[in-house]
C-alpha cells in the first residue's frame, strides 16, 4: 500500500526566498527540505501548494523547467491561501504536489517559430516559465516579442528580470505598457489590447495570451484584426481546482478538465467547449 | 451454477463473515433499507434497493487522506493509508454494479486513486438479480439487464433457493470458501425467473426511454437549449440527487484542524452547490441553471465523450424517488430529447 | 496528552464587564477554583452564539458555562436578557437530544462576586467531574 | 379528497394571466408518474394544461416568491394552502419579497398524501394513481386497484395539521377553516418523557442517517439567507459532510436554532428528507418550549409580529429552570 504514492499526497517543501514584486504579488521560491527541486515540470504546468489547515490551491510554476535548483511561484494576494502565504516568512514549510496539466507545446508547435507573448498583470506568471524556457533554448526559436501591461509601473511583475535580462537579450523585444500616466514612467501608456494593435505584429507567429478575461477578450479581437488565426493563439485557463487530476469534477468544462486537459488551450480548442470558463 | 436453500442463507452469511466483513441491505424502522454489517441475527432486506447507494464502499462520503503535524514553520506529513479490510457486499443490484464501472473509469484512470483502488481490490460484489422492479427503474435504458447482474458473483433468489454464479476469480474464491454449503445445479430455475423479470421490465412506465438523443458529441446541441431554464426553475440547489446517485463522484478536499494536527480529508461534493466552483476571483457557474445543466450535461454528454459513449447514469431511480421537487434525469431526457426518445 | 485520570475540561464564557472582572477578583482574593476552567472573555454574554457552545464541546470541553452580568445590570442594557432566552432554548434542546443537562449552565456573576465566581466554578467542575468525560457531543477527531 | 378541483384553479389562473393581473403562476406540474409533481412556473394558458391539484401537492410555494417576484413585471399568482400562508406571512415579516407583486389565492387543503405510505401497502411498481373520493392505486404487478382513504395515507405533518385557516390571501377559493387543536406536540412530549439515554439513542439513530444533502435547509421557507453559514468557506463551520456524529448533530441543532421563532411548522423539512429523519420534531421542540416559557406564539400568524428569541421580559425563566419537572 504505502509504496504506491497517491497523486493526492504532496511532498513537503520549504520557502527559501520571498521576493516582493508588487504591492499584492510576491514570488516564492520553494525547494524540498533537503534543498532539491521538488519535481520536474514543463513550461505552463501547475502545482498545488498548500498550508495544512488553511487550504490548498493551484498555482502556475513561474520558474523555467531549465532551472534545476528550485521552483518559483508568483502569487497574488486574493483568497485564504494566498493571504496566508503573503504573511509567511522564509523557512516556512508548505506542501506541494504536481506537476499538473498539459504544458505549452514548446518542443513541437513552437519550435522554429517567432513567438509573441502577451500578458496582463499577474498573467505574466504562467508565461514567465515559457519565456525563460525559450530564452534558454534561444536557437530553437525565432524572434520573441513580449507585450506586458499592468495597472501601474509598481504592478509590473518581475520588472527587474524583464529590464535586466529579457530586454537585453538579442532577438527579444519587450514592450511594456501601463494603464494610466504615472510619474517616473516614460514608457507606453494604454491598455494591452490597443497596444498590441498599435504595434501591429506580423502573423508569422504563435501568440500566447494570459491575463484578466476582459483583456483576453479585447486582445483576441485585436489579434484577429491583425490577421491571426485561432489556431495560432494559445492561452492558459484558471478555474477552481481541488484534486488536480481530473477527478473531483470542479474544473470540468464540457468534456475537458482544466487541471488535466488544460490549463493550456489553443483558442480553436476553447471554441469547442461550452462558454463556461 | 450453485444453489443453497433460502432458509440456510444465514449459514452462508456466517461462512462468508468468517473471513470477510459482510455487508448487506437491512431494513430500518423508517421503511427503507441501508447497508449494514452482518452479524448473527441480521435479516436481509426484501426491499428493491437502499436509499444510499453502495458507492460508499469504495468512495465513502468522508475519507481521511493524510495527516499533518505542524510545529512552528515545520510541517510533517503522515501517510495514514492502511490496507482495507477484505469485505463482501451482498445484494447489490444490477444498476449499482454497473455504477462501479462508471466510478472505475474515473478513479482507476491514470493517475490512479489509491484510496479507491485499495477498497476496490479488497471488495467482493455479490450481485442480486431483481424480480420486482419499481416504476422508477430505467436501467434498461442504459443497457443493463436487471435479471442478469454482473459482479464477482451473480445471485438469484427464488421463493426457496438462492442461486450463485461466480464471474471472477474473487467470486470463485468465495464459492470455494462456501464449500459444502452450496451444491452445483442447473440454471433452469434462474432462467425462468429471468424471463419473468424481463417481461416485467418491459411493462415499466419508463421502459421506452432511450439515450438515442444523447452522447459525447451533443454539447452544442444541448448546451444552449432554452429548456434548461424551465427544467431548473424550481431546483432548490440541494445535493440530494448527487448524494443518492451511485455514479456522482465529485468531491472536495478539506482540512480539519483537530487542535493537535490537521486531518486532510475528502468528502462528497455536489455540482449543484452554489460555491462548488467559487474561486477567490469569481465563479464560473453563478446561476442554478448553469449548475443544474452541468450535472445533466456531465451525465449525458461530457462523461460519454470521455468514456467511449458510456453514460454516467445507471437508471437506478433513486433521484426520481428522492428529489424534493421531483425533478430528475428522466424529465430532463424527455424534455430535451423528445418525449419517448430520452 | 495524558489520557488517564483526565480532569474535566470546562470552558467558561465570561462577559467582559461583570463576570470576567468577577473572575479577576476571585484571583486577587486568592480564591481557588479548578485550573481546568478555561475562561474565554466575550464582550457581553449575548455574544455567545449557540455554535460557540457546541464548538467548545467538539474541541474537547466536558462542560460549558456562561457567566454574565445579573439581569438588569447588562452593560449594554439588555444583552443578557437575550442570552437568557437563547441559552434556555439551547440547553433545553441539548437535553432533548439526550445530552446531559448538567454539562451546561448559565450563572450571573457581578464584578463584586469573586467568591460566587469561585464557588460556581468549583461546584460546576464537581458536577461535570461526576458525569465524566463528554461522550455525547464529542468529535472523535479532536480526541486522538 | 381535496374540496376544490384542478379546473377551478386553472380557470382562475388562466383568467388572471389573460387580463394581465399576473404574468407568472406558481403551481404544481404533472410528472412522470401520478405522484411526482414538480413546483413550476406557468406563463401561458397553454402551459396550464399541465397544472395539477390533487393529493400530492405538498410543495410550499412561499419561498419561490422571493425569486419570482423579482422576475415578474406585474404580479405572481400563487396558490397557498393554509400552512403555506403562515410561511408567506413570515417571509413578509422578514421583508423577503414585495407583497404588492403577489396575487395570493388561498385554497383549502384536506391534507396531503405520502407516497411512501401508499407504497408500504402496494409495494413498488405503481402504474397509476387516481385522486378522487378515494385514492385508487394500480401497480404493474396486479390487476386489482387498491383504494385508500386520504386519512389512511396522510403525510405525517398533515396528520398533525395545526390550521385549516388561511392567514393571508387576496382571494379565497372554497371555505375558510379554523385553527385546530392538533396534538402536534404529542410526539415531542413522548420524546421528552424518555430517559436521557433513550433520547440520546433515539436522535443518534435518526441523525446518523443524515447525508448532509441540505434539502431540509434549501426547501425551508425560513432558511432564506443569501449565504448560509454552513456554505461559507471563510467560516470554520463550513462542513459538507457529516464527518463525525458531532457534525450531524451540530448541523441540525444550529439549523433548528436559526429558524427558532421563525419556523411556522410547515413540515417541509421532514417531507423532503431523503432519509426520513423527523426534523420537524426538532423545530417543534423549540416551538413548544417557547410557547411554554414565553407565551403562545405562532410564527407567521400575522405579519410583523416579534418572535420570542428577538424579544425578552425581565421575568423570563432562568436557563437552569427549563428542565423543571423533568428527569
Amino acid at each position: 500500500m504505502a509504496e504506491i504514492r497517491d497523486p493526492l499526497m504532496p511532498v513537503i517543501g520549504v520557502i527559501t526566498d520571498i521576493r516582493i514584486d508588487t504591492p499584492d504579488i510576491k514570488t516564492f521560491r520553494v525547494v524540498t527540505p533537503d534543498g532539491k527541486k521538488a519535481f520536474d515540470h514543463r513550461p505552463g504546468q501547475c502545482a498545488m501548494l498548500s498550508i495544512p489547515g488553511v487550504g490548498e490551491a493551484m498555482f502556475s510554476i513561474t520558474s523555467s523547467p531549465t532551472n534545476t535548483e528550485y521552483m518559483e511561484f508568483s502569487i497574488k494576494k486574493c483568497g485564504c491561501v494566498t493571504e496566508w502565504l503573503h504573511q509567511a516568512e522564509v523557512g516556512q514549510y508548505v506542501t506541494v504536489r504536481g506537476p499538473y496539466g498539459n504544458p505549452f507545446p514548446v518542443d513541437d508547435v513552437f519550435a522554429g517559430k517567432n513567438l509573441l507573448f502577451i500578458a496582463g498583470g499577474v498573467g505574466l506568471a504562467p508565461l514567465r516559465s515559457v519565456i525563460n524556457y525559450c530564452r534558454h533554448y534561444r536557437d530553437r526559436y525565432g524572434k520573441i516579442d513580449i507585450v506586458y501591461g499592468s495597472r501601474s509601473k509598481d504592478d509590473l511583475l518581475d520588472y527587474r528580470e524583464i529590464i535586466e535580462e529579457w530586454a537585453t537579450d538579442e532577438n527579444v523585444n519587450v514592450h511594456l505598457t501601463i494603464d494610466r500616466e504615472q510619474e517616473g514612467w516614460d514608457g507606453h501608456v494604454g491598455f494591452v489590447p490597443n497596444y498590441v494593435k498599435e504595434l501591429g505584429f506580423d502573423t508569422d507567429k504563435v501568440a500566447v495570451l494570459c491575463g484578466p478575461p476582459i483583456m483576453i477578450k479585447f486582445t483576441l479581437s485585436g489579434l484577429y484584426e491583425l490577421g491571426f488565426e485561432k489556431t495560432q493563439i494559445y492561452t492558459t485557463l484558471e478555474l477552481r481546482m481541488k484534486c488536480g487530476i481530473g477527478k473531483c469534477g470542479r474544473c470540468n468544462v464540457g468534456s475537458k478538465y482544466v487541471c488535466k486537459d488544460g490549463p493550456v488551450f489553443r483558442f480553436d480548442e476553447l471554441d469547442e467547449l461550452p462558454d463556461e470558463y | 451454477m450453485y444453489r443453497i436453500a433460502k432458509d440456510s442463507i444465514n449459514l452462508l452469511f456466517a461462512k462468508i463473515a468468517e473471513e470477510n466483513a459482510l455487508y448487506l441491505p437491512v431494513d430500518n424502522e423508517k421503511g427503507s433499507s441501508e447497508y449494514k454489517k452482518w452479524e448473527d441475527g441480521t435479516v436481509m432486506s426484501e426491499k428493491l434497493n437502499t436509499v444510499r447507494s453502495p458507492k460508499d464502499f469504495f468512495f465513502p462520503q468522508v475519507e481521511n487522506l493524510m495527516e499533518f503535524k505542524t510545529e512552528g514553520k515545520n510541517i510533517q506529513l503522515i501517510d495514514i493509508r492502511e490496507d482495507s479490510e477484505d469485505f463482501v457486499v451482498f445484494g447489490v443490484r444490477a444498476c449499482d454494479v454497473k455504477s462501479f464501472e462508471v466510478l472505475d473509469n474515473v478513479f482507476l484512470n491514470e493517475p490512479v486513486d489509491t484510496y479507491y483502488k485499495n477498497r476496490r481490490e479488497h471488495g467482493v460484489i455479490i450481485a442480486l438479480a431483481c424480480t420486482r422492479p419499481a416504476e422508477t427503474c430505467f436501467c434498461g435504458t442504459f443497457g443493463i439487464d436487471a435479471a442478469s447482474p454482473a459482479g464477482d458473483i451473480s445471485a438469484w433468489m427464488t421463493d426457496d433457493t438462492l442461486y450463485l454464479e461466480p464471474n471472477t476469480e474473487k467470486g470463485e474464491k468465495i464459492i470455494a470458501l462456501l464449500g459444502d454449503l452450496v451444491t452445483e445445479c442447473g440454471a433452469e430455475a434462474v432462467e425462468a425467473q429471468q424471463e419473468s423479470t424481463r417481461r416485467i421490465m418491459k411493462k415499466l412506465p419508463l421502459a421506452d426511454l432511450t439515450t438515442d438523443a444523447f452522447g459525447g458529441d451533443k454539447t452544442e446541441e444541448f448546451f444552449n437549449a432554452p429548456e434548461w431554464a424551465t427544467l431548473s426553475e424550481s431546483c432548490l440547489g440541494c445535493g440530494t440527487c448527487t448524494f443518492v446517485c451511485p455514479t456522482c463522484q465529485c468531491y472536495d478536499i478539506k482540512d480539519f484542524n483537530t487542535g493537535k494536527g490537521v486531518i486532510r480529508y475528502r468528502c462528497w461534493d455536489s455540482c449543484m452547490y452554489s460555491e462548488f466552483t467559487r474561486m477567490a476571483h469569481g465563479n464560473n457557474r453563478l446561476s442554478q441553471l448553469e449548475r443544474f445543466r452541468q450535472r445533466f450535461m456531465h451525465k449525458l454528454v461530457y462523461y460519454p465523450a470521455n468514456n467511449d459513449g458510456m453514460f454516467s447514469c445507471v437508471g437506478c431511480g433513486r433521484c426520481l424517488a428522492k428529489c424534493p421537487i421531483s425533478m430528475n434525469i428522466v424529465k430532463v431526457m424527455k424534455t430535451l430529447g423528445g418525449k419517448n426518445n430520452g | 496528552m495524558q489520557v488517564n485520570e483526565k480532569k474535566p475540561l470546562i470552558v467558561a464564557f465570561c462577559c467582559n464587564w461583570c463576570s470576567y472582572a468577577g473572575a479577576d477578583l476571585a484571583g486577587n482574593n486568592r480564591l481557588s477554583y479548578p485550573a481546568d476552567v478555561k475562561i474565554i472573555r466575550v464582550p457581553c454574554s449575548c455574544r455567545v452564539n449557540p455554535m460557540f457552545v457546541l464548538r467548545a464541546f467538539q474541541r474537547g470541553a466536558d462542560g460549558v458555562i456562561l457567566c454574565g452580568c445579573h439581569p438588569g445590570d447588562c452593560h449594554y442594557t439588555s444583552g443578557n436578557y437575550y442570552t437568557r432566552r437563547r441559552m434556555a432554548m439551547l440547553f433545553s434542546m441539548l437535553d432533548y437530544l439526550g445530552i446531559e443537562k448538567e454539562r451546561t449552565r448559565v450563572e450571573w456573576v457581578s464584578a463584586a462576586e469573586g467568591a460566587k465566581f469561585a464557588a460556581t466554578m468549583n461546584d460546576f467542575a464537581q458536577t461535570v467531574a461526576a458525569l465524566g468525560e463528554n461522550k455525547r457531543l464529542e468529535d472523535l477527531r479532536c480526541k486522538r | 379528497m381535496q374540496k376544490i378541483t384542478r379546473d377551478v384553479l386553472v380557470e382562475k389562473a388562466a383568467s388572471l394571466l389573460e387580463n394581465g393581473t399576473v404574468d407568472r403562476v406558481l403551481g404544481w406540474k404533472k410528472g412522470e408518474f401520478d405522484y411526482d409533481l414538480t413546483p413550476a412556473v406557468f406563463t401561458s394558458a397553454d402551459d396550464l394544461k399541465d397544472l395539477v391539484w390533487n393529493d400530492f401537492c405538498g410543495a410550499n410555494f412561499s419561498k419561490y416568491l422571493i425569486a419570482n417576484t423579482k422576475k415578474s413585471a406585474s404580479k405572481v399568482l400563487v396558490f397557498l394552502k393554509p400552512c403555506d400562508t403562515y410561511s408567506f406571512n413570515q417571509l413578509l415579516t422578514e421583508h423577503r419579497f414585495d407583497r404588492e407583486k403577489v396575487y395570493a389565492i388561498g385554497i383549502p387543503c384536506e391534507g396531503m398524501a405520502d407516497i411512501s405510505k401508499i407504497k408500504a401497502v402496494t409495494g413498488d411498481g405503481i402504474s397509476s394513481i387516481e385522486c378522487g373520493e378515494k385514492i385508487n392505486v394500480t401497480t404493474i404487478y396486479s390487476d386489482d386497484t387498491v383504494s385508500f382513504d386520504l386519512s389512511d395515507v396522510m403525510a405525517e405533518r398533515c396528520v398533525n395539521c395545526k390550521s385549516k385557516k388561511h392567514v393571508a390571501y387576496d382571494e379565497l377559493i372554497g371555505e375558510e377553516g379554523d385553527v385546530i387543536e392538533s396534538g402536534r406536540f404529542d410526539e415531542v412530549e413522548r420524546i421528552e418523557n424518555m430517559t436521557a439515554d433513550e433520547r440520546y439513542a433515539f436522535w443518534q439513530n435518526e441523525l446518523s442517517r443524515c447525508i448532509r444533502c441540505n434539502a431540509c435547509r434549501d426547501v425551508c421557507p425560513a432558511c432564506t439567507c443569501e449565504k448560509c453559514v454552513f456554505d461559507n468557506p471563510n467560516h470554520s463551520l463550513e462542513n459538507k459532510a457529516p464527518a463525525t456524529s458531532f457534525e450531524e448533530k451540530m448541523f441540525h441543532i444550529i439549523r433548528a436554532f436559526h429558524v427558532a421563532g421563525r419556523c411556522t411548522d410547515c413540515g417541509e423539512c421532514s417531507r423532503v428528507c431523503p432519509q426520513n429523519i423527523p426534523l420537524h420534531l426538532l423545530n417543534r421542540k423549540f416551538i413548544k418550549d417557547m410557547n411554554t416559557h414565553y407565551g403562545e406564539y405562532q410564527a407567521g400568524a400575522e405579519v410583523g409580529s416579534r418572535a420570542p428569541l428577538v424579544n425578552y421580559t425581565t421575568e423570563d425563566v432562568e436557563p437552569g429552570d427549563v428542565f423543571e419537572g423533568r428527569e
